[in-house]
């Protein structure tokens, strides 16, 4: 007596409305781009030239290149309040090197497996010991600066072989830089990794609900102490350029990294939440941030008062689509 | 959880004993009655910027732009003193908790209205709080030279032979601790932090008690302001940068959860002690300052494996229950 | 159709006594959904009304609609025929509203007592928070309710599920609440703890309350149930009293077909050992548990809630570990260290606390459904969205899945609907050995023949599955075999011939026959 | 078109850069055609002050004279200035002398170091313990000037004794701390040496906050305007500092000189800065302007007003 009706059919995708494209986080965050760079131009008769627009890239590809694997962390929902800290142990480390005779492919190795190294420090506290992250790189942050301090004091290293200074200062043809490349090339590969893999598939499962994730056989555990090392191995390579940048290293170097890497981040549209986000947020993001800042450095505004241009966007650009929605749903 | 926080608290006291004792061996006067008391009136200000953070912290949110708002309304005071000297102090302060209050009511608006995750919200403030102290100002410091003597003494005015400050830190430790354990406002922080959408369904206006959480520490923020100007006899955009991160500390150490819901005056007071006295040590035992940032990172590792030890859940125990029975 | 909407109407309307609660014309919609639609409901003082309809009819909104979570598009809410809107939970519970919601939202680190009064809580002269009084009143509520057993300052989270419902109950008795809601309170529960509840809500009755009771299952219904009320699709199809109603006229009304839930009639094929575990044992949880699961079996484990039934299962699959044992499959012993273990060796678990454990919230449907099988859908580590999608409509489809579109957020889906996806997205992994932990909890009675029916099919091909239940007729209509747990340790193995549900409830409670 | 002359501090908002920006806009005056761009971090750290310069390179501006927060930090960004044909001279805190064309030292170091010293001496007839409470660990000037003070030290003021050094981050609240640790741990001290303007209005204000005023005499590098108040109520006898409006003043006509009138910076060379004479370029091509001048009761008064 029970009739079976025939499966109701569940289509993949609903055709989404046009609108909903059009005021999605990244094409939010474009048009703010535009609207920057035109008012840059403006404002600024120096600002539309080649050697500028070149400089300009050198105010956020470091700490870009933070913020990608940072957004992986932040998705999955945690984060590293180190990566500052991480460069400053990177740099001190490579600046040793050089006092005992190492050459570049050496100094260039140390950098990067140091921040590998205390990424998986932090890894190892908060999947092994089961702590939360903000806490445990708080206490890092402090930690890997202080060993920077207890080694170098009021000292500096420097001396970094000629050959070194290609990292950070290069130009790998006519104005684009070697950070440039290596920030496109990150961002690719992050894209790729979080966008298209089954692994950044799993960042967002652990993000959204790291017990249902486990259920589900997602290695939880494992996947977050490989971001952690992510994390350090690009702190890394940012201490890698921005020490061949100054060409010295004192212990102070980079610090309020992370605050900018973070902000950038969110800015970027992930949620400091975990589960949602994307690298193309995050890219224009950075892009956003280093307009504002060099296109307000050539009007001469205090960096200070950027910050606070800074603040506003980040508030604002979160705030505009919360706004928005409940203006139409009201009407 | 009362057992396990008193607990928590006597492990902490045990631990800043052991600390004194330690310090002590290596400079006989640090346990002196006079000095610690001083130690405490040096603490004072960390210790009520914790228990501002506390409450945010309980309710699962973060303040981070307290040391900016400390910034600010310090140079507010400062400037208005410098301006006005005849303005008295008790109305300064007044100023200071309403500056205060202020930027703390902005953040628990965005907070609560457009349900922004506080984190951001106070990242974003907390470079435009101190951005606006060098628009106020433009850039220019106040100087000792130019802070009436009552605005720099009244703190340092001793009654019953201990320091106004102290005993601002002491009424406000208690008003917290009322706040926290006799009233409604305090069990609802608990109760948000420890099950917010139970707490919806209990009836508690959650982003309402959130944006009550921010303005309390908003005005904290601003107290700490007036405080520390006076203090440190100078106002300038870079005071207590970076502080917010010592304050969040404090809480971390005195066993407050990062997760919300856990957490209590105590703790809050003694971690705050407990970072004040490696602060107010390391140059006392000679340790070299180069030493002070890894000593103190390690603490806040060492306080935070400590405490997860303590809130580890054991397992529903189902064998025992059967035996018992 | 027609007819059924009209049944039990106007005509035969109760003249008993005035309704106390009164919705009418309410509409609710979510971005993409239409979950209410024009309904009305009444609740009279000592009566039961249950709320009857497939999942994502609407009940749960109706009921956060009522105790003031959501406001509704449109339509009326009247008290003792008196308009009120109710803007907040704290508004409900000023006109003697209170509910006992699908998920459990109580404060597990907060003491009973304070669960119990917080957000009313007795004051002192001076407006705080008076302890002692509240420590009292609530150890009366406690003992007034007949469960004087729960002392007053135990944190909540050392209760047992039981007992955690009560507290809830008594947070409702202690604002003298005149309107109880209780959203499916029995879909976790075994036989006693339901009726304990039962014995309550016959108090609560007798107390004058006017009371909404929601659940799937009939046979509760009936009992504790004076009139019904049933919604298909969110909107209201008919109402009136169970007396005058059967049970194939209700399903009709809530399905809009016939549907007769009969077991499915399987040949029982039994093959060869598949799972074997001996002396498995638990610091705390469980000891000493060894069974064998053969090919081509549903053995189905009973107990009440509580006896470390599910703590047995996840350590079966890695989950949780393990101080002694084996557990070997077709003859290799494994030790998986993870569900990602066992999972790859061909054992899954399907966990009961859907929304915990279960669904990951806010990744959509296909998603949800192919985390699991990631490996077999993705190529050397990239994914093909092509074969998620058909991975996850073949699944869902088959369990009769009500959504919009597969990349719909499971989030928006009724409680039924992701339970759905629950089981799909293990099934999906194609495994040897299945574990399903309560799969039927909070799924209405068509969809549950339908997962009836899946289970059927699967072990006609060969799968062997572990069914944890709570529900007697769950366990006698699908077990071949019934183990039965006590406190942590196996009471009992029967054979479904030799069965009774006595002779099962006897066991779990320990009471000789 | 008028010549760009960037005038780059170590951090906006100090007294000591603004009066320098003082100077620096009446050199302007005097040479008629000279924008001066006033400009620094908030934050005192090499990075930022990177960007900035990144940003004049960009503006094309025609010098830079900077007071650097790193001495080898910056070496790179402003050899990137002078390749795009930008002078670049340092003063106050110096950059390395790859990175930029001349350097103006406010005084003589060794100078300084004597100074800081003998200001303490002068008011420890019978010597005795001191400590010195400098800015951060990696401020150039500070470390050089200490390091020239300790070398002095045995020869010159056998009796003054120096028991420690530490540093304050020129941060209010971490100089404090410092400075009351000093006076917890050597109780016998007699003075306390701050080489910077915010650690010495520290130190001053503890040992007034201690009632130490008589026992330990706090002197160093200090601002007039700043440091009034504690030469009146006797914490501290006297400090010492140079012109800073002399000093931006100075960077200003040597920045114009190479930029405008191109004279070359070599060792030997002497140039010159306007008002304030002429200076001669060591082998290091840096030079010294004037010897540090010396505040106490006497003439506090006046140039408090004045910077
Ligand atoms: N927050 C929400 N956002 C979007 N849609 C929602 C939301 N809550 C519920 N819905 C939708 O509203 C409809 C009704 O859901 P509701 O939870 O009331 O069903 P229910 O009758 O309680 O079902 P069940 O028996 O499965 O618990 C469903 O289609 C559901 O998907
Ligand atoms: N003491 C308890 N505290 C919290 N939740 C409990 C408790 N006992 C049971 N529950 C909950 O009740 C539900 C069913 O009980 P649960 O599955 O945990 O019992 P069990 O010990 O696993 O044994 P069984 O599966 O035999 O009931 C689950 O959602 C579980 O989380
Ligand atoms: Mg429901
Ligand atoms: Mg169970």
């Amino acid at each position: 007596m029970t009739d079976t009706p025939a499966p109701r059919h569940i289509p993949d995708r609903l055709d989404k409305p046009l609108s909903s494209a059009i005021f999605s986080w990244e094409a939010l965050l474009v048009v703010v781009a535009i609207a920057i760079f035109a008012i840059n131009s403006f404002a600024s008769p120096y600002f539309l030239d080649p050697w500028s627009l070149s400089d300009l890239t050198f105010n956020f590809t470091e700490k870009a290149l933070i913020a990608f694997a940072m957004a992986l962390l932040i998705i999955s929902g945690e984060i590293d309040l180190s990566v500052a800290a991480i460069i400053a142990l990177a740099s001190t480390m490579m600046g040793m090197a050089v006092q005992a005779g190492a050459g570049t492919p050496a100094l260039v190795a140390i950098g990067i497996l140091v921040g590998l190294g205390c990424g998986a420090f932090n890894g190892l506290l908060v999947t092994r010991l089961g702590l939360p992250s903000i806490v445990v790189t708080i206490g890092t942050m402090s930690l890997f600066r202080g060993i920077a301090f207890i080694i170098l004091g009021d000292q500096a290293y420097k001396g970094y072989p000629p050959s070194f200074a290609f990292f950070g200062q290069g130009y790998v043809w006519s104005v684009v830089s070697f950070e440039l490349v290596l920030f496109l090339v990150a961002a690719i590969i992050y894209w790729f990794v979080l966008h298209r893999t089954s692994f950044g598939r799993r960042v967002f499962a652990i993000g959204n609900n790291p017990i249902a994730a486990q259920f589900s056989g997602v290695r939880v555990d494992r996947i977050k102490f490989i971001l952690f090392c992510l994390t350090g191995l690009m702190s890394g390579i940012a201490s890698v350029l921005i020490t061949s940048r100054l060409g010295s290293t004192r212990p102070s170097i980079a610090q309020g990294y992370e605050l900018e890497a973070i902000t950038m981040v969110v800015l970027g549209g992930v949620s400091i939440l975990g589960g949602a986000g994307s690298i193309l947020g995050v890219v224009l993001a950075a892009f956003i941030m280093g307009l504002v800042t060099f296109g307000l450095g050539l009007l001469n505004v205090p960096g200070i008062v950027m910050s606070i241009f800074i603040g506003l966007l980040l508030i604002i650009v979160i705030a505009l689509p919360i706004l928005w929605r409940r203006l139409r749903g009201n009407s | 959880m009362k057992n396990i926080l008193r607990y928590r608290e006597i492990w902490l006291l045990a631990a800043i004993a052991v600390l004194i004792g330690l310090i002590s061996m290596r400079f006989p006067g640090f346990a002196d009655p006079a000095n610690l008391r001083q130690v405490f009136n040096d603490t004072s200000i960390l210790m009520i910027l914790a228990l501002g953070q506390m409450v945010v912290i309980l309710t699962r949110s973060i303040d981070l732009s307290m040391a900016s708002n400390l910034c600010f309304t310090g140079m507010v005071v400062a400037m208005l003193n410098a301006a006005y000297p005849a303005i008295p102090i008790p109305l300064l302060i007044v100023v200071a908790l309403f500056v205060g209050l202020v930027l703390g009511a902005i953040n628990g608006l965005l907070v609560w209205r457009l349900n922004i995750p506080s984190i951001v919200v106070t990242l974003g403030t907390l470079t435009i709080y101190r951005g606006a102290t060098f628009v106020i100002s433009g850039g220019a410091w106040v100087n000792a030279d130019q802070m009436s003597p009552d605005f720099i003494g009244f703190q340092r005015a001793a009654f019953l032979g201990i320091p106004v400050l102290s005993w601002i830190a002491l009424l406000v430790i208690t008003l917290f601790f009322l706040l926290m354990t006799r009233t409604a406002l305090g069990r609802s922080i608990y109760a948000i932090g420890v099950n917010p959408t139970a707490s919806v369904y209990a009836g508690i206006d959650v982003g309402r008690t959130k944006f009550v959480v921010f303005c309390i520490s908003g005005m904290i923020g601003g107290l700490a302001g007036y405080l520390w100007i006076s203090r440190y006899v100078i106002a300038s955009v870079e005071v207590a940068n970076g502080y917010e991160l010592n304050i969040i500390a404090a809480c971390v150490i005195g066993g407050i959860s990062i997760a919300g819901g856990i957490g209590s005056v105590g703790g809050a007071v003694l971690g705050a002690l407990f970072l004040g006295i490696i602060s107010n040590a390391l140059p006392v035992i000679n340790i070299s300052p180069f030493w002070q940032m890894a000593i103190s990172g390690s603490a806040i590792i060492l306080a935070v494996v400590l405490n997860a030890r303590g809130e580890r859940r054991q397992g529903r125990i189902i064998l025992k229950k059967a035996e018992a029975a | 159709m027609d007819t059924t909407a009209q049944h039990g109407t106007v005509k035969e309307r109760p003249q008993a006594s005035t309704p106390r609660l009164t919705l009418s014309g309410i509409s609710k919609s979510f971005p993409g959904v239409r979950a209410l639609h024009d309904v009305s409901l009444s609740l009279y003082p000592g009566q039961v009304t249950a709320l009857i309809g497939e999942n994502g009819a609407g009940k749960s909104t109706l009921v956060k609609i009522m105790t003031g979570i959501y406001q509704p598009d449109a339509g009326t809410i009247s008290i003792d025929g008196q308009a009120v809107t109710l803007p907040s939970a704290h508004a409900a519970f000023g006109h003697g509203i209170t509910a006992i919601h699908q998920e459990t939202v109580l404060f597990d680190d907060l003491s009973v007592a304070e669960n119990i009064f917080l957000g009313h809580a007795p004051r002192t002269r001076f407006k705080t928070i008076d302890w002692r009084t509240m420590r009292k009143n609530a150890k009366e509520v406690l003992e007034t309710m007949g469960a004087g057993h729960i002392d007053a300052d135990t944190r909540l989270k050392d209760l047992g599920i039981a007992n955690k419902h009560l507290v809830a109950v008594a947070r409702a008795m202690s604002i003298d609440a005149r309107i109880v809601i209780m959203d499916e309170p029995t879909a976790a529960l075994s036989m006693k703890e339901i009726e304990e509840l039962f014995l309550l809500i016959e108090f609560l009755k007798s107390e004058g309350k006017a009371i909404l009771f929601i659940s799937h299952k009939f046979d509760e219904i009936y009992r504790i149930a004076d009139r019904y009320t049933v919604f298909r699709d969110g909107e209201m199809i008919g109402e009136g009293l169970l007396k005058d109603a059967s049970q194939g006229q209700i399903v009709r009304m809530m399905v809009g077909r016939n549907v007769d839930h009969i077991f499915p009639q399987r040949k029982a094929t039994i093959g060869a050992p598949v799972l074997t575990v001996s002396g498995l044992s638990h610091p705390t949880e469980f000891d000493n548990i060894g069974f064998e699961l053969h090919k081509g079996e549903i053995l189905g484990f009973y107990g009440l809630v509580g006896a470390g039934r599910s703590e047995v299962m996840q350590a079966i699959s890695g989950i949780t570990r393990i101080a002694k044992g084996t557990i070997a499959l077709e003859g290799k012993p494994i030790a998986p260290k993870s569900a990602a273990d066992s999972i790859e060796a061909g054992i899954v678990y399907v966990p009961e606390e859907r929304g915990k454990q279960g669904v990951v919230i806010g990744l959509p449907i296909f998603q949800n459904v192919s985390l699991p099988s990631l490996t077999r859908t993705s190529k050397s580590g990239i994914l093909r969205l092509a074969e998620e999608f058909a991975l996850a409509r073949a699944f869902t489809e088959r369990l009769d899945l009500r959504a919009s579109s597969l990349s719909q957020d499971v989030g928006t889906l009724s409680g039924g609907n992701q339970q759905k996806i629950v089981i799909a997205k293990w099934l999906a992994t194609a495994p040897k050995v299945i574990i399903l932990d309560e799969p039927t909890k909070g799924i209405d009675i068509g969809s549950k023949a339908a997962v009836h029916g899946f289970m059927a099919e699967l072990v006609a091909q060969g799968l062997s599955v572990i069914m944890v239940s709570s529900e007697l007729p769950e366990i006698l209509g699908m077990s071949d075999r019934v183990v039965v747990m006590r406190e942590g340790r196996i009471a009992s193995v029967y054979d479904n011939k030799e069965l009774d549900a006595e002779t099962l409830v006897r066991t779990a409670a320990g009471i000789a026959a | 078109e008028n010549v760009k002359i960037a005038l780059v501090v170590k951090s906006l908002g100090n007294g000591f850069f603004d009066a320098a920006n003082k100077g620096a806009e009446e050199a302007a005056k005097e040479l008629g055609d000279v924008d001066i761009i006033y400009t620094g971090p908030t934050k005192a750290t090499a990075e930022a002050q990177i960007e900035v310069v990144n940003s004049l390179i960009a503006q094309k501006v025609n010098a830079i004279a900077i007071s650097a927060n790193d001495a080898d930090a910056l070496v790179p960004a402003l050899k990137k200035a002078m390749d795009r044909g930008i002078t670049v001279i340092s003063w106050d805190s110096g950059v390395a002398p790859e990175g930029r064309q001349l350097h103006l030292n406010p005084s003589d170091t060794g100078l300084i170091g004597e100074t800081i010293i003998k200001l303490a001496a002068d008011y420890l007839p019978e010597g005795g313990d001191v400590a010195i409470l400098s800015a951060s660990s990696t401020a150039t000037n500070q470390n050089a000037w200490i390091d020239a003070a300790k070398k002095i030290l045995p020869e010159k003021f056998p009796k003054i004794n120096l028991v420690a050094t530490v540093y304050g981050d020129d941060d209010s609240a971490k100089s404090t701390d410092e400075a009351k640790g000093l006076l917890k741990s050597y109780p016998n001290l007699k003075a306390i040496i701050a080489p910077t303007t915010v650690g010495v209005v520290a130190a001053a204000q503890v040992v007034t906050d201690e009632n130490l005023i008589g026992k330990v005499n706090v002197t160093g590098l200090a601002l007039p305007s700043e440091f009034k108040k504690f030469i009146d109520n006797g914490a501290s006898q006297a400090v010492a500092l140079w012109n800073p409006i002399d000093l931006g003043y100075s960077a200003v006509y040597l920045a114009h000189d190479l930029a405008v009138k191109k004279e070359e910076a070599k060792p030997g060379a002497t140039l010159s800065i306007g008002r304030v004479g002429k200076v001669t370029l060591d082998d290091t091509n840096s030079a010294a302007m004037a010897p540090p001048f010396q505040f106490d009761k006497s003439n506090i008064e006046k140039f408090s007003k004045i910077y």
